[in-house]
């Protein structure tokens, strides 16, 4: 698969900055409005992808390849496996949220949230939005290797499915 | 330090093989002997975590560990409900992670020499860990999804790990077969979870297990649990998978699926015992003066599959010519014999007549310490298998002979095997069949014969296999072959090591790990009353 | 049409009864009782009344997923992990 | 007569046809469908337990007040198909996998020669 045709190349170029924004937000928001990590990061994932389509596996494989893309899986992945281990030593147990509701801790997320407020605050929910955007650069990782490595590995014109 | 390794053991132990699969990936970049050395330290230091885990068990009863911190009853004493996710570590739970711990670090300690030829192995390692990982988690868990999720990391990592030599076909057919069978089952649980939840909202086993009623959804989510958990434990007539999983994935990594095996069964236990333990005296039908107590029905229909099993097992392995899979149905076999103990407690356990309760605990003790046995016999096995494919490229009995001239330890590693597991004394596998032979023998003689027959049975089928591997003139072929590197060597060294420890000494593991073990599982009140704070 | 497939049908038809009768006789729907009143469900009310407070996040259902059963969630990335690593270890080159 | 249960009926729907082509189809990529369709009938359960009348979603942001629907299960239901998701892309893998090696994706023909 070389890619499909100029105008699909052209309109997926252009409307992939905007695919990455708007799941970038959905990662960012997780603790404030619907989304989270996951769902941000399929969103990015799936901009990824629609690039992939647009110019073939060949192309993308020359631009990233799956072995940096697990590089920065493994990075998202012990981020978050550190955050929980930082509440083991600064907190009383493993997950424990150690920055919510703290204004001392470097005032990041820290803020107390009045309860039954309905207003927006992104500065609260401690450990919550660091883990979504360790989770968001795992995800997106993730997802794409696996879209990538499968697209490579079935694609005909490079003769790699031999039957 | 030691203070705190010991609080927050039960964390780390799931924890730090996790930091090790992400890290092997890093590390493997910088040097294969650097990441192997690496992998090995996670392994061992999770080891040497789940000792001191099982001595704060010893010492202390059971340990409850919350994740996030708090309380681990956020309700009252009458009312009572847990939020957070729970490990809660009781004896059995302890001796199961023993098996989980052991396991592990023989298959790591064997790849370094096993693997040197494969490419890949910085996500082979990422994976072993993986399932190293999950299988603690199953067995660590106090929480019902949580138990689900470490499901799947095991049954996918190991699939993959299975389909690993993608050049045969038949590898990553058994994988398929393998995938297909866990995805279904785990889907099941998760069913059986749902309907828990639905009616007692709650998703923490002891929980459950205090709240529950046994209506009609109970015996559906009861019916689904068993069968899928006797799926992923491989109880006949569901064993079809292990046979291709274990014959056609590497030897090293079989090892480690021996472990998750037993971890299905590990998890059908708990739900017999503890979710539904107050449950089990529940009668169920009144012929004239006869009750018929759930207990009854439930052993006497794993009773029938075990004897199944291990029938199958045995006249399988004995008509296979293709050395791992005849382990694999061996494997089978050994998987009826805990069965069989543990239907044969359930039978009894409604009994008045004390001879008979105390046969039915002796059955469970053996039954439990089978558990144990099976898993380092038939691992020793499989490493052997794995060693003579290593040396010779072959695992069909028809094309090897005369290997004990040239591969003198493994000859002898797979005797001491050969003799466990078709429990002959010295070894581990007398003792703890001996016990199951001897209670169930009071209970039901007819199924204690069976069980002995058979399991001369399988003796018959590996000194015909230790004939015409080891013995026998050499073929032409497999004149050059040489003995496998130093590192397999100690790995198959650990297991044979334990094994004849056990053998030679099983009073010390009956007394310090088995029968707190069995008394753990009998204990249900136990189990709840350390999460609600009920006496 | 052979033994196995009459086995196969067999068994699927007892499985698929089953099913049904079991959604018959399933929780109620809307968690609502008799009065039109929430049904009590501790555990979800006691995370709904408390998420604001103990974790700060407004989205409740993040709190649930990242803190009070967070350690799932590292099991769920975890999966996600094994399954990259093994498609990838599965579409490798085999020779060195 | 109440109709409370009819979303656990289109549960059972779910859930029976993926069973009826993992059990009966021959062809491998119905298979994996099968699987999905169970998945998804198992999700629908889920998030169906968790559900309350007249609810909002359980987020405090611009919420409009009154009652909340539970939280927990749709947790549950996000890890359950972000699990669904690494299932999947496995099964499809071998599925290349098998189709290279044999050439069919007909269960008839490929079979395992005992040894």
């Amino acid at each position: 698969m070389s890619g499909m045709s100029k105008i699909v190349k052209t309109m997926s170029a252009v409307v992939f900055p905007f695919i990455m924004i708007f799941g970038l937000y959905v990662i960012a928001h997780g603790h404030l409005t619907p989304g989270g990590g996951f769902q941000g990061g399929a969103v990015v994932a799936s901009a990824c992808v629609m690039i992939l389509v647009a110019y073939g596996s060949v192309w993308t494989m020359k631009k990233i390849k799956e072995k940096h893309l697990s590089i920065f899986e493994s990075l998202g992945a012990i981020g978050f496996i550190s955050l929980a281990f930082f509440g083991l030593v600064f907190g009383s147990a493993f997950f424990y949220n150690f920055m919510a509701n703290t204004q001392g801790f470097l005032g990041i997320f820290g803020d107390t949230v009045i309860p039954a407020s309905t207003a927006a605050d992104i500065n609260t929910a401690g450990l919550l939005p660091l883990m979504n955007f360790a989770l968001g650069l795992k995800v997106i990782a993730g997802l794409f290797a696996i879209v990538l490595v499968m697209a490579y590995a079935t694609n005909k014109s490079k003769g790699g499915d031999k039957k | 330090m030691m203070d705190f390794l010991t609080t927050h053991s039960p964390a780390l132990i799931v924890a730090i093989p996790l930091l090790g699969a992400f890290l092997t990936p890093l590390i493997g970049k910088i040097n294969d002997k650097v990441r192997n050395i690496v992998v090995i330290l996670f392994v061992a230091f999770t080891t040497f975590l789940i000792a001191l885990l099982i001595n704060e068990v010893a010492t202390n009863g059971i340990v409850t560990y919350v994740f996030g911190g708090g309380v681990a009853n956020i309700g009252t004493l009458e009312a009572p409900y847990a939020i957070r996710i729970l490990f809660e570590i009781d004896g059995m739970n302890a001796f199961m992670a023993l098996i989980a711990g052991i396991l592990p670090l023989a298959a790591v300690i064997y790849s370094w020499g096993f693997m040197k030829e494969e490419t890949g192995q910085d996500k082979y390692y990422t994976l072993i860990l993986l399932m190293t990982a999950g299988m603690l988690g199953m067995i660590l868990t106090g929480d019902l999804f949580n138990f689900f999720v470490f499901l799947e990391i095991t049954s996918i990592a190991s699939c993959a790990l299975i389909a690993f030599r993608t050049d045969n076909k038949y590898s990553v057919q058994a994988g398929f077969k393998y995938i297909v069978i866990s995805a279904i089952g785990a889907l099941f649980v998760l069913f059986a979870i749902a309907i828990f939840y639905g009616q007692y909202d709650a998703l923490n086993m002891a929980i459950i297990a205090n709240n529950i009623t046994y209506g009609f959804l109970d015996k559906v989510a009861l019916v689904i649990l068993i069968a899928a958990l006797a799926m992923k434990a491989g109880l006949a007539p569901m064993h079809m998978w292990i046979p291709d999983a274990y014959g056609r994935s590497p030897a090293s990594v079989t090892i480690v699926l021996v472990g998750a095996t037993l971890a299905g069964l590990y998890g059908g236990l708990r739900v017999i015992f503890t979710i539904y333990g107050q449950q089990l005296s529940t009668v169920l039908h009144k012929i004239e003066e006869i009750e018929i107590h759930l207990s009854q029905i439930l052993g006497a229909f794993i009773l029938a599959l075990a004897v199944l099993s291990i029938f199958i097992g045995v006249f399988m392995a004995l008509k296979r010519s293709d050395f791992k899979k005849m382990i694999a149905y061996a494997a089978v076999a050994e998987i009826g014999y805990m069965f069989l103990a543990i239907g044969a407690y359930l039978i009894t356990i409604s009994s008045e007549d004390p001879q008979m309760l105390a046969a039915g605990i002796q059955s469970l003790k053996g039954g439990i310490f089978h558990i144990l046995n099976d898993s380092l016999d038939v691992g020793l096995l499989l490493l052997v298998a794995g060693s003579v494919y290593f040396a010779t490229k072959q695992t069909s009995l028809n094309k090897l002979g005369g290997l004990a001239r040239n591969m003198k330890y493994t000859t002898i590693f797979f005797v001491i095997g050969l003799l466990a597991v078709s429990g002959m004394p010295p070894m581990n596998g007398f003792a703890s069949k001996l016990m199951i032979y001897q209670s169930t023998f009071q209970i039901n003689p007819i199924i204690s014969i069976i069980a002995i027959l058979c399991s001369i049975m399988l003796l018959a089928a590996f000194v015909k296999v230790f004939q015409s591997i080891f013995l026998g003139p050499v073929i032409p072929s497999l004149k050059n072959v040489k003995e496998v590197p130093k590192s397999m060597l100690i790995g198959m060294g650990i297991i044979a090591c334990i094994i004849i420890f056990i053998g030679l000494f099983p009073n010390i593991v009956i007394e310090n790990l088995v029968t707190p073990a069995t008394n753990a599982l009998q204990d249900t009140t136990g189990y709840i009353s350390a999460i609600t704070g009920g006496v | 049409m052979n033994n196995r497939d009459t086995y196969a049908i067999i068994f699927f038809a007892i499985v698929a009864v089953a099913f049904i009768f079991t959604a018959f006789n399933a929780p109620s729907f809307g968690l609502m009782d008799a009065d039109d009143q929430p049904i009590d469900r501790p555990m979800d009310d006691k995370i709904i009344e408390s998420a604001q407070e103990e974790v700060g996040a407004n989205n409740a259902v993040t709190s649930v997923v990242f803190d009070y059963r967070g350690f799932d969630t590292l099991g769920e990335a975890t999966v996600l992990f094994a399954a990259v690593a093994g498609v990838i270890i599965l579409f490798r080159r085999l020779k060195k | 007569m109440n109709v409370f249960f009819v979303p656990y009926l289109a549960v059972a729907a779910l859930i029976i046809i993926g069973l009826y082509a993992v059990i009966l189809k021959r062809n491998l990529i119905k298979i994996v469908i099968g699987i999905t369709l169970i998945e998804s009938g198992v999700n629908l359960f889920l998030i169906t337990l968790g559900f309350r009348e007249n609810s909002t979603a359980p987020i405090y942001t611009s919420s409009p007040g009154g009652i909340m629907s539970l939280p927990v299960p749709q947790a549950l239901t996000l890890t359950s198909i972000v699990i669904g998701v690494a299932v999947l892309a496995l099964m499809l893998t071998l599925v290349i996998h098998i189709y290279r090696h044999y050439g069919t994706l007909d269960v008839r023909k490929i079979k395992e020669v005992e040894e």
